[in-house]
């Protein structure tokens, strides 16, 4: 139905930015072990986007490039979280910390989904993020007890990525809706922090207390960085349009 | 003198040299420069790729562009775990590599224009490649040889991949067909190029014959790549921008035209396009990632202590 | 008590004060919070622009709002010198500002999301700044008075280009009016919202006017700016996102949707769509610049230690 | 006629290119009077490259935003030192000392040019460009003497960007064949060394003894930088075809 694909976008285009940001570090990661490990979370990403943008365009008679290369910017119904820069590897080793665990429990969760697509879809991702989480947890553990300078550097990435936190967990209409096919974020919230505050506990950190942002990417309204994601991502097919790759 | 007899008959053999066993020095010194080079070539022949990756124009060409990249440093970290049993680190490589001390394949000096690139590089530089290590999966020296294997196998498959990429747009619209054939173009005769210099002017591939670490000359690997381009470009539809290229009944062989060695030195010796912007941002990855290094260093040396408290 | 008279006097004739002359601390304090609050909000206010800089859409367009940025640099460091006056250095104010002690206009906080937004920032967002500044051009503190006629003036002229921007839009293709119509959608309320709560909320305005800073009460400020916009706003072809608005013929005032306070009030406290990534920029760029700063200052050392000897 | 148009593309597009660049540091200078100096310069060049694109364009019955927003990357006549990225403010400082050095030299001969619309645009950048000078000398100098953070910086600076000097001073057919309309780039080399010579001297620098590479911007054959650059320039011109702004 309409509301299931509109659901399975949502999902398809966190995935799909976030892979973007991510594989720009392939080639640029501070060991060759990390191009590879951030290179395959990014085509993990990368791969889950292409089963739910697939499964969301065959709802609109639409592939997966249709959605992914000629969608305009207020089309796209990712969070400002994955939108942020990538920043130095402590920013993307926080984002992948707070997007991993919540992807994990979003998926988990998903496995009952009442869509029987959208419940294999979270089968496969949520092993492959059950990874994700993992290399965040352990890059969160030596960053945050490793040095004092990686140490700051983690305070900082946390000051950095918490505003767009409170995002990740607002309901809206649509979830309702949806009933048994969708979770509702809220529901995942104090799972979610539960395990963070563990996990930045057992790193030496601690929660960060700056206020969250007013960020509404699910209806369309972006952060300034979405815009230069697009122009780059999509400048090649634009430029050829019926082509096929 | 009895290392060397056994080590001269393991090669008369053609088995297999292993790390614990004794070697010439310049043997270990000729090792250690090619398979250090042949990883520095992988992961500086990342770059020319990793720059397309965020602009692929579909997403499954993307995935499969990342996907390949990725082996690409995996062959990286495979050949520099290879080079380690010869005696020298990864660090001392990696160093080599920074300071300019190590070569690499100069092709990857070439920028990366188009996404047909993607597809030319896959074809005509990956198939290069293999072309030159097939022959090396007989290598004398075992994890040299075994890594060639592996390597190999994936390296025909991303072949395949960059024909598919070429393949595609030559059936497209006319500007992917134009894009197509320029990537060809560009990559041709740097790509031949890869196998070095003519016999008659290559002095030094007399003594890693002897070794059994080369099998064929360079002008030996450059006929059979040529050989086998000369029909794949047919099935493309496309040409290769050689007017002269011709089969010589007579001598067996095929003609090509005049390559431009000045050019290819001087790309060696760092005047290429990017040979600059490589080495930058391979330094510049290091560097920016210094602080990660050190933490993780850190960490663990913590970690050590404490267990070692309890 | 003679410092005080004089001030009382001075402020009695509508005459102004000048930086040598006695004030009282409360009406330097006020000032100072007042006049940084809006150098910060002209610093601050360059980011939503400047993130359209690189990809405007013609060239021209491309060199006004380049310039129109400019401007703001230098307002800002117009005021910024206009506080220092008071004796607060630059740098402590810059402080107050990175560390979010000291607040800038909150309408920084939106994202300037499509071109579009650079029309409806110049033609209502420096409308209902303009609104604010004139009467200040007449503030009894002298730098600051001067400092606001020539601000106004340059404001005017960005009031101007900004409506242009949307009024060349509003004649555009179809897409181009609704990018403009869209934009104006975005920015109405939180530019009426810069007028302030209204007077019956309030409360701390008395003593300003008292002082002759403030002349005009935020419902008076916002009313002659909604008066203003309704009518260029046909000039446009557009509408204005309000079903309430309405000149109310008895009480002589235009009657308009209500304001969401709440949202107001949030972003003031840092929740708004952008707070975050305003001030992480502005200490980005602050941090980054500190070996520049640094060398620059030795390097004038240096210079003024060899005057010195020679 | 089409080759005085061709000789106006090369300039246009390198003053566009940079102004391009440099246009990136306002609201991200060190200091504040460095975004507007910064800011300043890239206007100056980006009314440079409006009066010579708009000159070029006439020759081809177009206009410079044809020229600047609809040329695919092969068309671009830029060299590869003003593709450059921005690096740190040190970058970027050499970048301008490289560039500015060289206008100056190339627009006080251009004075002469036996095309007048060329003379005429020449003589209002060559002031111009006499700041912009100005302003390089006067940063390499603080820079190169300041601290030895500073000097190591713009020793990086130098080490990263001299490559792409040789490329500046290339003849090719086209200025021959323009005769008293064009100079020679070769022409401006030596005085060209000389002058940054005895600035980085004056800086407590040295010229750099890397090698150059082998760039063919003029050809349209750009760095891999080029690109980025012109999709994120180009992207909002091209989703709309045909309007006006």
């Amino acid at each position: 139905s309409e509301q299931v694909a509109e659901y399975a976008l949502r999902l398809g285009d966190d995935a799909l930015i976030l892979a973007q940001r991510l594989s720009h570090w392939i080639s640029r990661g501070p060991e060759i072990e990390e191009d590879i490990a951030l290179g395959n979370i990014a085509l993990d990403q990368l791969g889950h986007a292409r089963s739910f943008l697939s499964y969301a365009a065959k709802a609109w008679g639409k592939t997966e490039d249709d959605l992914a290369y000629w969608r305009e910017e207020e089309d796209f119904r990712s969070l400002h979280i994955v939108e942020q820069p990538n920043g130095d590897f402590g920013v993307t080793i926080v984002r992948q910390l707070i997007i991993s665990i919540y992807q994990h429990l979003l998926y988990t969760a998903l496995l009952d989904s009442a869509d029987p697509t959208i419940a294999a879809i979270s089968a496969k991702a949520v092993k492959e993020v059950d990874y994700h989480r993992d290399h965040a947890i352990a890059w969160t553990l030596r960053l945050g007890i490793g040095t004092e300078e990686s140490a700051r550097r983690m305070r900082h990435a946390l000051e950095v990525l918490w505003p767009y936190v409170g995002e990740m967990f607002e309901d809206e209409e649509l979830h309702a809706a949806l009933g048994d096919v969708a979770v509702a974020p809220s529901s995942l919230r104090a799972a979610w922090e539960e395990e963070i505050t563990a996990v930045l506990k057992d790193a030496e950190l601690e929660l960060p207390t700056v206020p969250f942002a007013m960020a509404r990417g699910r209806r369309g309204e972006h952060s300034e960085h979405l815009g230069f994601i697009l122009a780059e991502m999509q400048v090649l097919a634009r430029k050829h349009p019926g082509a096929t790759w | 003198q009895a290392g060397q007899d056994r080590f001269n008959a393991i090669i008369a053999e053609d088995s297999r040299i292993e790390p614990r066993d004794w070697m010439p020095e310049a043997y270990r010194k000729t090792l250690t420069r090619q398979m250090s080079q042949h990883a520095h070539s992988e992961i500086i022949g990342m770059q020319p790729e990793a720059n397309w990756i965020t602009r692929a124009p579909s997403l499954k060409r993307k995935a499969i562009l990342m996907a390949k990249v990725q082996d690409e440093a995996g062959h990286g970290l495979y050949l520099y775990s290879g080079t380690e049993t010869l005696g020298t680190p990864r660090d001392v490589l990696n160093d080599q590599l920074m300071t300019g001390k190590a070569k690499y394949s100069s092709i990857f000096n070439y920028p990366a224009r188009s996404w047909a690139d993607m597809g030319a590089i896959g074809w005509l530089v990956d198939g290069a490649a293999i072309a030159n290590q097939v022959p090396l999966c007989r290598a004398s020296y075992g994890p040299y040889g075994r890594a060639m294997v592996r390597i190999c196998k994936e390296e025909s498959f991303h072949q395949r991949q960059g024909f598919e990429i070429l393949l595609e747009l030559a059936n497209g619209t006319e500007a992917q067909k134009k894009m197509a054939q320029d990537a060809i173009n560009r990559f041709y005769a740097p790509s031949l190029m890869m196998f070095g210099p003519p016999d008659s002017d290559s002095p030094n591939s007399g003594q890693s014959t002897a070794w059994k670490i080369k099998r064929f000359s360079n002008d030996e690997l450059r006929q059979r790549f040529v050989g086998m381009i000369v029909e794949q470009v047919k099935v493309l539809g496309l040409t290769l921008p050689d007017p002269e290229l011709r089969f010589d009944e007579e001598s067996g062989t095929w003609k090509h035209m005049d390559l431009d060695w000045v050019e290819f030195k001087a790309v060696i010796a760092g005047n290429g396009p990017c040979n600059a912007q490589r080495l930058q941002r391979r330094r510049d990855a290091h560097n920016e990632g210094a602080w990660v290094r050190e933490a993780a260093a850190a960490y663990a040396a913590k970690m050590a202590r404490k267990t070692e408290v309890a």
